[in-house]
């Protein structure tokens, strides 16, 4: 079992099935697997409602075949690791949460993903005649300037783009609904992420990057995408300001408004790290009386053992923060 | 000389095709590693085991729904980028060989020439966007041009378009996919997607050239 | 700021100061620090309740000062990293979350953490006279045979006993009926880790201990105490075999009894790993007919950058139960 | 030859002590790194800086007091087993220099007397269980020995016998702590706490001497 980084597995080829047998299980009888399939469903989904289908690449759990419940996801569509769901398991997934109201794709904006959701829901709407919607997630701001804003990678934002779409889609009637304020919430997202040290694929055990004992590479994706810049390891306060700076000149933020603030773990990086970087990030967003809602630090959208962190704001109003309120009860994020 | 392929010959080609991808996943890790997230290999790995697994339970296919059956084999179990542009790769130029019993120099240069246009519109790409679009356009176009009507020929015209293709890739500044992010810091690497194409390309000229 | 292992952190000495102002901070106003200590207490406390005091040492966050709110911790005493709070830290502590009817210990059971809750528990005794009563967590199966239970380290059981004696504090009237729910939680807690990696502390830069490349240690503590051997790396299933051989051992589980079961990562470890495990352990619990309740997969006491993890059994009845699902949230467990 | 300290001689000493303590912070890392959990160096760093602090600013303490704030500062700026254990240590002893303004042999052998007690008894343990009672108890022994009222004596009679319980410290088994989880492995390692009276005591006798 000697096979790159060190992990307790059993075949490394067969980590995604053995996960989701492993996963299907932890939800207790609340998400089932349809059978042959990488499709999770609810199995407590109400008669009728506008579904919210959440998925993407395996390796970044809990996210996001551990977000279904009730006003989470309704189901998933899961890849391989690092690799979008094909269109058949998209399209399982997505007759299997159909209630008759239309379906929301709600996922990470990826070449792969993007593509492979596209064909699905074509395939849906022509055989089908189910009523599509795509939301993408493209919260980072390190991947591209403003101007090019649709290029960006969904990151950490997923996890509140989701449990505001999962709130969203419990209670608003018609899929126009759910979709406005879906994307809303993506339009309102910002994200950026530093990487300290690289995950691994199992499959082929190699660390997906490099980087020296004292770099860091700031801006990097949740696949190991390029960041903007390696640089020297330098203090909390020091990569908390890099990243605040680049957040806060992406998105119109007066005093008096408000926020939710997201510190995800990418993997191996400690919660007492997040926390100091807390710290420094609400001082400046006190310095300019930007007012926090809500914090939510922890582990929530990993790159397998990768060790980095990610910042993210959720510029609020009183929709939003209805919808990021409500309880919600999943494997990997519960709310009360 | 060979200037058709029976629908048998095109299932065996197809089948080495897939050999051809699986032995050379590490190839396509390192070079996924480079650029992306290192899963290229193993997803033209799962992509290609689904498709040799196909093909040897259908030996009878005709060839258009071999290159059909082949690329939703792709579609369906490779997932990622790769899962959807080589899946189209395959399903998109196939409806070239409908209605024909063979594969000859005139159809698989338009089966290229279809699958580049369904890539380019699946991906929202053109070519110079360093992807695999950029090994697979000019081997359609070497194709096209292709004067005799040997099939070795044809199908060293394409492998040596895309190699051409992958060596060109090298220079070229990702503009979508994951290499987007590294900007021009991807210049000198070759697209994966790219070399996968040569590869593929590279199979069949193999088995034409050992009929 | 190259100290040791790479962690994104100010002033390596001042660690536990800067995660205990990110930490407050990031509670949002539910909970506030006690000016000049390392003690935090809830700020909506209700006017009468058993309180329900916490802590240990920093470091494992999110436990303990993270588990803090409705339904769950009352007040905690920090300690530094890895170093058990001083009387002075609990004994403020206590006092801040005494509502006139008693105050709950709840702990691991560690020598350090003893004898500085039992300090402070003798001087609200005698100087304020405060009813202190003391539960301490001993669920690792591995740090001693059952003969010796008392001498158990507790680990990641404290999960459960803090959500379990948070509902019935917040429930039950008296001191006594408490003591008595979280003594039977405690007294069904199994639970057993394995090391992949070590942690180290920041200020000294130091791992706590070392593995070879192929080599995990089964049993390992929560701070890397000796576990019960060091061995080559294998399967996942073999592991878990390990882990439930050795708890299933150790408490009475028949046919049809419920438990409730938690996987705890110790830090670097992949969700995926985790849920790989899980599906063997399922595999196993069936085996004997053992029902799983609810199953909680997560990060909740870690070792720093430790990789490895934990498995815990609760032995369930319908009291247990109920305080264990009740809806709770703080910022390190939420449960709805 | 000095029989006495006194009380700003205590208050002396016991900042050299702390100095001691504090200059040895990587020794009793790694004793703690061998079998438990490597923060004794800096817990006991974090305890002596208060304690040097206290004293600093309170020149003018009773013997009994001196002892009594060196442990409370311990005990409040420690943390963890070390914390209690060596705060016990000095308050626990103290009051053997209630109504005596000096401390002398046969006050130090009380104090080493009563303060083991303490310790055993807050920790539950006997000699024999591994930790720093393994040397305290054996120091308390010595002193109470002496027969000599030269106050170096006692200090190295001290010392020496802290040294020798460190040394048989390495034979033992962990009983306690988080060395316990060793078991027959803790054997050969000598415990850090037993290293940390040994240091405490060292200082005393260098101070003695240096009068
Ligand atoms: N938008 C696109 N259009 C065409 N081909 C693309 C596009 N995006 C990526 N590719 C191709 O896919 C390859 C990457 O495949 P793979 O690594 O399997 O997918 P992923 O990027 O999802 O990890 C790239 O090398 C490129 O050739
Ligand atoms: N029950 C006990 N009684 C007396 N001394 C103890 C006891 N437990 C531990 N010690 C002492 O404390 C030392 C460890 O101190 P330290 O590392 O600071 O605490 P911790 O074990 O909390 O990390 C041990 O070397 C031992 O001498
Ligand atoms: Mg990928
Ligand atoms: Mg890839
Ligand atoms: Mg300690
Ligand atoms: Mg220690």
């Amino acid at each position: 079992m000697a096979h790159g980084p060190k992990k307790i597995l059993n075949d490394p080829r067969n980590v995604v099935e053995e996960m989701l047998e492993g996963l299907t299980l932890a939800y207790d009888g609340t998400v089932e697997r349809l059978p042959g399939t990488d499709a999770l469903v609810r199995t407590d989904l109400p008669d009728e409602k506008v579904a919210l289908l959440i998925g993407g690449g395996s390796g970044h759990e809990p996210i996001f075949h551990g977000f279904l419940g009730k006003n989470m996801g309704d189901g998933a569509a899961c890849g391989q690791v690092f690799a979008a769901p094909s269109p058949d398991t998209i399209v399982e997934a997505a007759k299997a949460v159909h209630r008759g109201r239309g379906i929301l794709f709600l996922y990470g904006n990826y070449a792969g993903d993007n593509m492979n959701f596209d064909i699905a829901a074509e395939l849906l709407e022509e055989d089908d005649g189910i009523d599509v919607r795509t939301v993408r997630v493209a919260d980072d701001v390190a991947a591209a300037p403003p101007e090019r804003a649709h290029d960006r990678r969904g990151i950490a934002g997923d996890v509140y783009a989701i449990k505001i779409a999962g709130g969203a889609a419990q209670e608003l009637d018609t899929l126009d609904e759910v979709e406005r304020v879906a994307r809303k919430a993506v339009g309102n997202l910002r994200s950026m992420g530093v990487a300290v040290a690289a995950g691994s694929i199992p499959e082929t055990g190699k660390l997906t990057f490099e980087l020296a004992d004292d770099e860091i590479e700031i801006g990097m994706g949740a696949h190991g995408e390029a960041g903007i810049a390696k640089q020297k390891i330098t203090t909390a306060d020091e990569i908390a300001d890099q990243l605040m700076d680049k957040i806060l000149a992406d998105i119109e933020l007066a005093s008096g408004d408000e926020v939710a603030l997201l510190i995800n773990n990418l993997g191996a990086t400690t919660m007492m790290e997040m926390l100091i970087v807390n710290r420094r990030i609400r001082k400046i967003l006190d310095e300019r009386g930007i007012k926090v809602h809500r914090t939510d630090v922890g582990t929530w959208l990993t790159v397998q053992e990768m060790a980095g962190f990610s910042v993210t704001l959720l510029k609020l109003d009183d929709e939003l923060k209805h919808y990021l309120d409500m309880p919600a009860r999943s494997l990997g994020l519960s709310n009360c | 000389m060979s200037t058709e392929l029976t629908n048998s010959q095109v299932n065996e080609m197809l089948q080495a095709v897939a050999q051809a991808v699986i032995d050379n996943v590490d190839v396509l890790t390192d070079a996924d590693l480079a650029t992306g997230d290192g899963d290229h290999g193993i997803g033209m790995r799962r992509g290609f085991e689904a498709v040799a697994e196909t093909l040897q339970t259908a030996p009878d296919l005709s060839v258009e729904d071999a290159f059909k059956k082949t690329g939703m084999a792709i579609m369906s179990k490779t997932g990622g980028a790769a899962g959807a542009v080589f899946g189209t790769l395959f399903r998109g130029g196939a409806k070239a060989f409908a209605g024909h019993d063979t594969l000859n120099t005139v159809r698989f240069g338009e089966f290229l020439t279809l699958s580049g246009a369904a890539v380019a519109k699946r991906g929202g790409v053109e070519e110079g966007a360093k992807t695999m679009l950029d090994a697979l356009a000019p081997a359609a176009r070497a194709v096209s041009e292709t004067q005799s009507d040997d099939l070795v020929e044809a199908f060293t015209a394409a492998e040596t378009a895309a190699r051409s293709g992958v060596e060109a890739s090298k220079a070229m500044i990702a503009t979508t996919g994951k290499a987007r992010s590294l900007g021009e810091r991807s210049i000198g690497h070759p697209d994966p997607g790219a070399i996968s194409v040569l590869i593929i390309l590279g199979a069949m000229r193999s088995y034409g050239a050992s009929l």
